[in-house]
């Protein structure tokens, strides 16, 4: 053994320890970070199909995020004002549609699997009329954005200044179920608030485009309790 | 003291290099006597009862100690303040009297340092388990985080308490560590086996060369002069907690100077104490003299009478503020309802201490031991009054608050001297407790001025050996 | 390469230092001296150079003292200034302190690491022990006679004037 | 109707239809990873699910019905009634996902005027109360609505029917009642506790009609309360003390202040806010209102009136003198009595007749209808009970057994009753004896509606779908009548028939009825006119008709029975809020006790918390000591509404270890029952005055209070000179603002000098507070409210005892003066903010900073509780967590708000200025492009305040109301000397009183 293997094999321990110390507390997908987390859902409902092919506004179903804290997650009845009609893909339909003429009957509705657990969920029958004897339950979905209890995050304001929901979240229009984007950490917060609080006449560029706009006076708030009280 | 070498003669009964390693590792390499053992496991069911105490206050809460909304720190920071003056002495003789070439230190400055070293582990325990989540201290560090990163605030003294004791501990540890390695080698090279095996580890394979020794000589003066404003600075930031603040009878400017000779004078008290005890169960009464014992009092009459002249000095600065609120603390704290801790506090530190003018006293082993306890008992006394009377009433006599100890508290005091005395008998029985090289050192410089050989001076003066150390006093002066 | 080296025991540090003198006399390279405790005078007589751990001291307690106030000063300055108790961002008093005791931290940590790299000080190193009685109360001098012409007999002769209780020696190889 | 608050637009009657449709937003924690519970904004369960790496699952579990009525986050506020108490104030209920989490006074309701007291903030916690009973009983088990209304419609048939009640506010139960009663040929008994009988009796003999009079505080100029806590427990206090405040306004060009006399033998809340005190014993309360009668009629020329009432009183120049005062003011004066001798209100309505009072201060046309009951009505039923008179006895929302003496036999009167049916919604003493329980709802939960002032309604609706099963009395009698009417219906019905035709409202009923349930209040004019007259000979009848209260005889006490602002009634003591507000004289916690005068105390020989035995004969209750300082030395004060059975609930409450104590024994009660005392004689129960001896036991029992020092000037001993008071407590006098308003009060100056540059300007707001000592009059219902607000636990006796208790905003109390001259000082204190934060400096950590509006920031999540920041504030407001408290109970922590954190053990918290509120406001102004405007954001505390004491707003805005008033002549700083430079502005106390006997307090020592 050599006079200087102990020195290294001491050495290169401590190494590990502060790297993994490190790591641990950084931006790295780690344990206690969420980064890329991708939960299976109780439906399949594909962001990429509503938010990104049929460019639906995120608020036309997320309307919370514009005067409330919290997005929120559209009630099951919202659905309802188009999936009352569309019971599934129009191959489908068109397909059924070709074999009711040909057999000379009324097209029949035929509805998806994953549409058939929204209609189950509002009690709805075949027909989606409401069926007495189906027990309204509500849908329980997965949470995918996860802040800490101590964190008291506003969507309104971030809305009202103009900030894309895709900073944050992403490009959910070509997610086909949703992922966690950002580490949401504190870090990641701040990044873009100290930033912008820094230099209240800066460009104001979001990560992802578009720009903050703040009233006169108004600056972007790196105070504690902007989240923690 | 007339004789000019009385301090320099500073062991007694002319030991030959050989004796001295004798005297020094055979206590190690021998069983444990019974009075260890008993010692022992007194120190560790105090540090059990310690422990107890302390996962059951982190288990339960801060709430199974007696603070409470007005009183927000009282054993916890008196332990700590109490311990780390505890350990200013240990520095102090290693490292200042070494800077003034004081060779009386060599026969306890090892102890003294071990001393040091456990003091600031028992002290750096009190601010860990006082916070209320123990669990995210190392928030208190500055390391990159994902936070943003969120610092840390640089101007909280309890911050710089974190520096501080964090290099005061790191220094003092790697100083007395440094200069144990010659001693460790000694150790080692006496062993057999797997002890030798692990000595030989820790000794880092030190083999007394001469370029070593000379820049081991360099790096123990440079370490003292750096440890020197250390221990100054240590207590100093110590005090600055209380300094700093705005409650009456805390924000004084005076306490950085009063704060580090009162560590000084408890901390020398603790020497004593420990010093009295060690001679007497590791037969080092040839090492460890009546001589050192008067030096250490002397010190000790001379720092106790500062602490008296700072306690006069709070006094004259609270008159002297016209500041109500000063005024009525520092009344509040003779004849208000704490007052008898006071009371405790100046008899033990100033009026019993002026005792050791009295060579009588000096020479009497078991009074000198008395007033060594009674003095850590006082300077214990001191932090607290500082502490808890000042907080207990400050400003809005609406928030007064009174403070009663729980058993917790008291459990985990206890357990800290547990600690402290666990550690030092397992230095005693493990570690060479006299630092050898550093008496040979001084052996061999004597005998370089008597131009006598080491081995023929040792041969002469064996008829003198057994002289007891009193009659070597009376002759010294 | 090799050289032969030749060790004496002595009991006390006068002899020692005798044969030292004889040694150097003799013109015999003098390759270390190892001793139970250091000893004054030794380091001219076998030409071993001053330590230059006070300068490492130095480096480290400036490196540390930069370090500190940079640091503290860049986190509560520039990266994220906070606003605490109404202080400016840049409270250098504040700062003094925990600057104060990384200088010293620095500065400790750069002597004691230098003396214990410089002289290979480390755990699981083994040193070039000869004789356990080199720490106890024994002196020991290594010299060779690289560039002397000292016969085998010559030496022992000297190592038996100067009074060694002990000699021995060995082939070194040496790089 | 204009609207004052922002909300008001967002009112409505949003409430689910069932509980199905009610997200309940309770997080089901899986794991172990319990730092912190927040109940998050809507339906978040988190479950762990086996093999996820991840640990916790948390879901969201959306509406299915898209109905716009709850967004998840966003609280909306629901008009309702505060059932607290039968002065029924209006109160806006902030909600959250479908459940209140805070009461708010509704400042549209003309009564109330938006302020609450701590009763009302409390009442919030009664809803979520998990011992209410679910369904009805019947003897003693569970039974079904069905049989239980079988049982008591079997017992009503063909027999004897009582229903005794408090006094009904709500309208449409008493017209239910009466219904009920013609039915049955029953007959209807209210009685109250706290009664008014005798004034009613007085009003009845002098004016030949049975009314309480509304009296008009703010038409005032001179006030004379003669034991009537008017401010604090008495009749209606929140109305009261809005009216006093806009009576007493001492600063500006149109500066009035009403002047306050105040006779009482107990000090009361109301005492010590009075201008002049005057400390009598009970037996010369009638004396001296004979005396002041005799000096008001010789001044009105009235003499032969005065009659030959004994005028034996004492302070007959001070008498004499108010007598002046308030002829000066007549028509513009008010004489009060709380006394429950009918003689003695007599005096008091003779001598406002005398002063015109009548039709000014003092309205009997629309007269308050919060008191009604009879305690002659009471005596007469018992009797009949006893006789076996009685076959259906239906009680409602009293504990008889509890509240009556012993010695009047109540249970074996109630056992001789053939049925007895309870509503009690817990378990007492008489629903113990009832044959049906029928239990009634929590105001919050239900229909109702009150007429607590003759022509001003208010509705009441349920802010949550039932969280028990049970039904209002109004509904139960309906379904015994066999109307199966559905509460809702039996209101709404009650308004369309009763109430709508009075208005000169055009449109529907239904957008009438709308607009009343928005509003929660409507004023409707009553065609009902009370016809009074005077009768010149109704004060001597009256007199001579009840006898005066003897003076009590060497060595006894006479013992007054008094209220507690913070648990004035039995009926309150269920509640963990009230029980441990500290009472603003005493700041004693969970305990009642006997007050008695520091001489009195040491002339028996006794130490406070000695327990001692009050006796009279049989009857005996044994309470500790407490000495109190302003109370007459012949007197010893006991609260009532203590002993109540049941209370031993709160054993559990507070943290549990090594050496802590139980709040209360298992078994105990909280406090002792002083029922047995109370003297039921032929006219009335009287709860003052009785002879009674005190003798210590030896018993020794720790009071827990939440202040160990009284007064402003610390311990003689100790006081250094220019050091015996504390300048903490600022008072001036009335005279002196009107003569110099600059230089009347004298506070120490900040100096502000700096070291440091201002390198963090900040040209935003800096929120602040001022906080008006002379309006404040210690009733703490905005402890309550803060307490509410922000989560603040409830940690029990044992901890306050170790003084940790959690309240933020605290209500210190001084004492200043001796004697007649004593001064009671009550200054809300709270985090001041202060600009250069001592406690933000010796952070380690950074968990306390400042935010860039001026703000105190403490982030619990980085806190390591070091503790630091608490010992170094000068003004101790700041509370550690010293345990994790119980929050086991999954319904009560339905009243925690989501908005703000709960904390847990081991961090420090403190008043954060509601930053959750500034935040919310913030948000909503960004979200709508506006500027936050002067007074949109209130505080929790500010908006309890009947006083209107506190003002919050942005300093840095010249305009703001805040800004003027910390720049008003009276505004001061506590401890500005230190530098701190605090966003808390007091404004000095001001009292109506020429000159004060002793310098202390009156900030008159520094030139």
């Amino acid at each position: 053994m050599s006079s200087w293997t102990a020195p290294i094999v001491f050495a290169a321990c401590s190494l590990v320890i502060g790297l993994g110390a490190v790591l641990a507390e950084s931006n790295v997908r780690v344990t206690g970070n969420n980064l890329g987390y991708e939960p299976e859902q109780p439906i399949h409902f594909s962001h990429r199909v509503h938010a990104g092919e049929l460019q639906m506004d995120c608020l036309s179903c997320h309307y919370g995020a514009e005067k409330s804290r919290h997005a929120g997650v559209p009630p099951a009845e919202l659905c309802m004002g188009c999936h009352a009609h569309v019971t599934s893909t129009l191959d489908v339909k068109l397909q059924e549609k070709a074999l009711a003429e040909a057999e000379g009957r009324e097209p029949k509705t035929i509805v998806s699997v994953e549409l058939r657990k929204l209609y189950d969920a509002l009690g709805l029958d075949g027909e989606l009329k409401t069926d007495p004897t189906k027990e309204r339950r509500p849908i329980e979905w997965v949470r995918v954005h996860n802040l800490p209890d101590y964190v008291y995050f506003d969507h309104r304001v971030h809305v009202a200044r103009g900030l894309a929901c895709q900073t944050c979240h992403g490009p959910v229009g070509s997610m086909e179920r949703i992922r966690q984007e950002s580490t949401l950490a504190m870090g990641w917060c701040m990044d873009c608030h100290r930033k912008n609080a820094a230099d209240p006449t800066a460009a104001r560029a979001t990560p992802a485009g578009g720009a903050i706009e703040l009233g006169d006076g108004e600056h972007v708030s790196i105070d504690c309790a902007r989240c923690h009280y | 003291m007339d004789d000019p070498h009385a301090f320099e003669r500073v062991i007694d009964g002319d030991k030959t290099l050989t004796q001295v390693t004798h005297d020094v590792f055979s206590p190690l390499e021998r069983r444990g006597t019974g009075r260890w053992w008993a010692g022992f496991l007194l120190a560790v069911s105090a540090l059990l009862l310690g422990l107890i105490a302390v996962a059951y206050q982190v288990q339960t809460g801060i709430g199974t100690w007696g603070l409470n909304r007005t009183v927000g720190w009282a054993f916890d920071i008196t332990n700590f303040v109490f311990w780390v003056g505890i350990g200013h002495a240990g520095t102090l003789i290693s490292a200042v009297l070494l800077l003034f070439r004081q060779k009386w230190r060599t026969s306890i400055n090892r102890a003294a340092e071990a001393m040091t070293i456990f003091a600031v582990m028992c002290a750096g325990v009190f601010p860990l388990i006082h916070m209320g989540r123990p669990w995210l201290a190392h928030w208190v560090f500055p390391y990159p985080n994902p936070r943003g990163p969120l610092w840390v605030n640089w101007r909280s003294p309890l911050l710089w308490d974190v520096f501080a004791i964090g290099t005061y501990f790191t220094i003092s540890a790697l100083f007395w560590y440094v200069g144990l390695i010659p001693d460790l080698a000694t150790a080692r090279d006496r062993a057999n086996g797997m002890r030798k095996r692990i000595l030989a580890f820790f000794s880092l394979g030190w083999d007394g060369s001469a370029r070593t020794w000379s820049r081991h000589e360099t790096a123990c003066i440079l370490l003292a002069a750096l440890a020197t404003p250390l221990v100054v600075s240590v207590h100093s930031v110590v005090s600055t907690d209380f300094a700093t603040a705005v409650i009456p009878g805390w924000h004084a400017t005076l306490f950085p100077p009063y704060f580090v000779i009162g560590a000084v004078f408890s901390g020398f008290a603790m020497v004593l104490t420990l010093m009295l005890v060690a001679r007497k169960v590791m037969h080092f009464e040839d090492y460890i003299t009546q001589r050192h014992i008067g030096a250490i009092c002397k010190v000790l009459v001379f720092t106790g009478t500062i602490v008296g002249l700072a306690y006069l000095t709070e006094f004259f600065t609270a008159w002297y503020s016209a500041s109500p609120y000063e005024r009525f603390v520092m009344l509040n704290r003779v004849i208000g309802p704490t007052g008898w801790a006071f009371g405790i506090m100046f008899s033990c530190n100033v009026v019993v201490p002026q005792l050791l003018w009295f060579r009588r006293v000096r020479n009497s082993l078991v009074t000198v031991f008395i007033l060594s306890l009674l003095v850590n008992v006082g300077m214990w006394f001191e932090r607290f009054v500082i502490i808890s009377t000042s907080l207990g009433r400050g400003f809005l006599p609406s928030a007064w608050a009174s403070y009663t100890p729980t058993l917790i508290e008291i459990a985990t005091l206890i357990g800290s001297f547990g600690l402290f005395f666990t550690l030092f008998l397992l230095f005693c029985r493990f570690v060479p407790m006299i630092a050898a090289a550093e008496i040979k050192t001084v052996i061999a410089r004597r005998h370089a001025n008597d131009d006598v050989a080491p081995e023929a001076a040792g041969a002469a003066a064996r008829p003198e050996a057994p002289e007891s150390s009193e009659t070597t006093e009376r002759r010294a002066a | 390469m090799s050289r032969r080296v030749h060790l004496a025991l002595f009991t006390s540090e006068a002899k020692l230092l005798a044969a030292l003198h004889s040694c150097r006399d003799k013109g015999l390279t003098i390759l270390d001296v190892r001793s139970p405790y250091p000893i004054h005078g030794v380091d001219e007589l076998a030409g071993i150079p001053r330590s230059r751990l006070p300068n490492a001291c130095l480096i480290g307690g400036v490196v540390g003292l930069s370090l500190a106030l940079w640091f503290q000063y860049w986190t509560s300055s520039i990266d994220w200034p906070i606003d605490v108790g109404g202080k400016p961002w840049n409270s250098l008093p504040a700062f003094a302190p925990v600057a104060f005791e990384l200088t010293i931290l620095f500065a400790g940590l750069s002597v004691i690491f230098g003396l214990l790299f410089r002289s290979k000080l480390l755990p699981g190193c083994r040193g070039r022990i000869s004789d356990p009685r080199v720490t106890d109360d024994c002196f020991e001098l290594a010299v060779t006679r690289a560039n002397a012409a000292l016969s085998d007999a010559a030496m022992a002769d000297l190592w038996r004037d100067s009074g060694a209780i002990d000699t021995s020696e060995f082939v070194e190889d040496i790089r | 109707m204009t609207d004052t608050s922002h909300h008001a637009a967002d009112r409505h009657s949003r409430i689910p239809a069932t509980i199905d449709d009610l997200v309940l937003p309770v997080e089901r924690e899986g794991s172990s990873r319990r730092t912190f519970l927040k109940l998050a904004g809507f339906g978040v369960a988190s479950a762990t699910l086996a093999g996820c790496s991840r640990g916790v699952t948390r879901l969201v579990v959306p509406r299915l019905d898209a109905s716009d009525s709850v967004t998840p986050g966003l609280a909306y506020w629901t008009a309702t009634t505060c059932g607290g108490c039968e002065a029924r104030c209006g109160v806006l209920a902030r909600c959250r996902d479908g459940r209140p989490v805070k009461l708010e006074g509704n400042p549209e309701h003309a009564i109330s005027r938006g302020g609450l007291c701590a009763v009302g903030q409390a009442s919030l916690l009664d809803l979520y109360d998990g011992t209410r009973r679910d369904g009805a009983l019947v003897r003693g088990k569970k039974a079904s609505w069905n049989d239980a209304d079988a049982v008591v419609r079997a017992a009503l048939a063909n027999s004897r029917v009582r229903i005794l009640t408090r006094t009904i506010t709500s309208p449409s139960t008493r017209a239910g009642i009466e219904r009920f009663t013609k039915q049955f040929g029953a007959s209807h008994v209210e009685w109250d506790p706290r009664s008014a009988s005798a004034i009613l009796a007085a009003h009845d003999a002098c004016f030949g009609a049975r009314v309480l009079p509304r009296m008009h505080f703010d038409r005032a100029h001179v006030i004379a309360s003669f034991d009537a806590d008017f401010l604090g427990t008495w009749l209606s206090p929140v109305d009261f003390a809005r009216d006093y405040a806009a009576g007493r306004r001492p600063d500006g060009d149109d500066a009035t202040m009403s002047r306050h006399v105040h006779v009482e033998s107990h000090l009361s809340l109301t005492g010590s806010a009075a201008d002049e005190r005057l400390a009598v014993a009970p037996s010369e309360l009638r004396p001296t209102l004979a005396l002041l009668r005799k000096h008001v009629a010789d001044l009105a020329g009235a003499a032969d009136a005065a009659g030959s009432e004994p005028t034996d009183a004492p302070y007959a120049t001070r008498i004499e003198h108010l007598a002046q005062e308030l002829w000066g003011a007549r028509g513009k004066s008010l004489v009060v009595c709380g006394s429950d001798n009918a003689g003695t209100q007599a005096l008091t309505v003779h001598i406002n007749q005398l002063l015109g009072n009548y039709g000014k201060t003092l309205d009997l046309e629309q007269p308050s209808l919060v008191r009604r009951g009879d305690d002659k009505a009471l005596l007469a039923l018992i009797e009949e009970m006893r006789n076996g008179k009685v076959d259906v006895l239906i009680v409602d929302g009293l504990d008889l057994v509890y509240e009556l003496p012993d010695d009047v036999g109540t249970t074996e009167a109630l056992t001789k009753v053939g049925t007895v049916v309870s509503t009690s919604p817990l378990a007492d003493e008489t629903s113990a004896v009832a044959a049906v329980v029928a239990p009634t709802p929590h105001e919050l939960e239900s229909w109702n509606d009150a007429e607590a002032v003759r022509g001003h309604f208010s509705l009441s609706q349920p802010t949550v779908p039932p969280l028990r099963a049970a039904r209002t009395l109004r509904h139960s009698l309906a379904a015994w009548m066999g109307d199966d009417t559905d509460d809702h219906d039996l209101v709404q019905a009650y308004w369309q028939t009763s109430v709508y035709p009075r208005t000169k409202a055009k449109g529907s009923f239904q957008s009438f009825f709308d607009r009343a349930l928005h509003d929660g209040y409507v004023a409707v004019p009553s065609p009902e006119r009370t016809r009074a007259r005077w009768r010149a000979d109704g004060p001597a009848k009256m007199l001579a008709a009840s006898a005066a209260p003897a003076a009590v005889a060497d060595g006894s006490l006479a013992l007054v029975v008094y209220s507690k602002v913070g648990v004035p009634e039995g009926r309150n003591a269920h509640n963990p809020w009230l029980q441990e507000m500290p009472d603003p004289l005493t700041t004693l916690v969970w305990d009642n006790y006997a007050c008695v005068a520091p001489a009195t105390a040491a002339r028996m020989g006794v130490r406070p918390g000695d327990v001692v035995r009050i006796a009279d004969g049989d009857a005996a209750v044994e309470v500790p000591v407490r000495t109190l300082p302003g109370i007459h030395p012949d007197t010893i004060a006991v609260a009532r509404g203590y002993g109540v059975s049941g209370t031993d609930r709160f054993s559990s409450i507070g943290p549990s270890w090594l050496e802590g104590e139980l709040t209360v024994q298992e078994g105990g009660t909280v406090g002792r029952r002083v029922s047995p005392l109370l003297t039921l004689d032929k006219n009335s129960l009287r709860t003052s005055g009785r002879a009674v001896t005190v003798t210590p036991t030896g018993d020794h029992e720790d009071l827990a209070g939440t202040q160990d020092h009284h007064r402003l000037e610390v311990p003689a001993h100790l006081a250094v000179r220019g050091g015996a008071v504390r300048d903490v407590a600022l008072v001036t006098t009335f005279e002196k603002l009107q003569k110099d308003p600059d230089h009347a009060v004298h506070a120490h100056e900040a100096h502000d000098v700096s070291l440091w540059p201002t390198d963090h300007a900040n040209d935003g707001p800096r929120w602040g507070m001022a906080i008006d000592l002379a309006a404040c009059n210690g009733c703490s219902g905005c402890v309550v409210a803060c307490q509410a607000e922000n989560n603040v636990p409830s940690v029990g006796k044992d901890e306050v005892l170790r003084h940790r208790e959690m309240t933020w905003l605290r209500m210190d109390r001084y004492f200043s003066g001796t004697g007649d001259d004593l001064r009671v000082h009550h200054q809300p204190m709270m985090c001041h903010h202060c600009a250069n934060a001592p406690c933000e400096t010796v952070c380690p950590v950074l968990a306390t900073a400042h935010s860039s509006d001026g703000l105190n920031q403490q982030v619990y999540n980085r806190c390591v509780g070091t503790r630091y920041c608490a010992n170094n504030c000068p003004y101790k407001v700041r509370r550690f967590n010293w345990f994790d408290y119980p929050r086991a109970d999954e319904l009560n922590n339905l009243a925690l708000n989501p908005d703000v954190t709960v904390r847990s053990r081991g961090v420090m918290e403190k008043c954060s200025m509601c930053v959750q509120r500034i935040q919310e406001g913030k948000a909503e102004a960004a979200r709508r492009g506006e500027d936050v405007a002067d007074g949109a954001i209130q505080m929790a505390c500010q908006q309890s305040c009947p006083s209107g004491a506190i003002v919050f707003g942005d300093l840095h805005d010249p305009e703001s109301a805040v800004a003027k008033l910390a720049h008003g002549p009276r505004s001061y700083q506590v401890l500005a000397e230190l530098n701190v430079d605090p966003g808390v502005t007091y404004l000095a106390d001001v009292r109506n009183a020429s000159e004060f006997a002793n310098g202390s307090g009156t900030g008159e020592r520094h030139g």
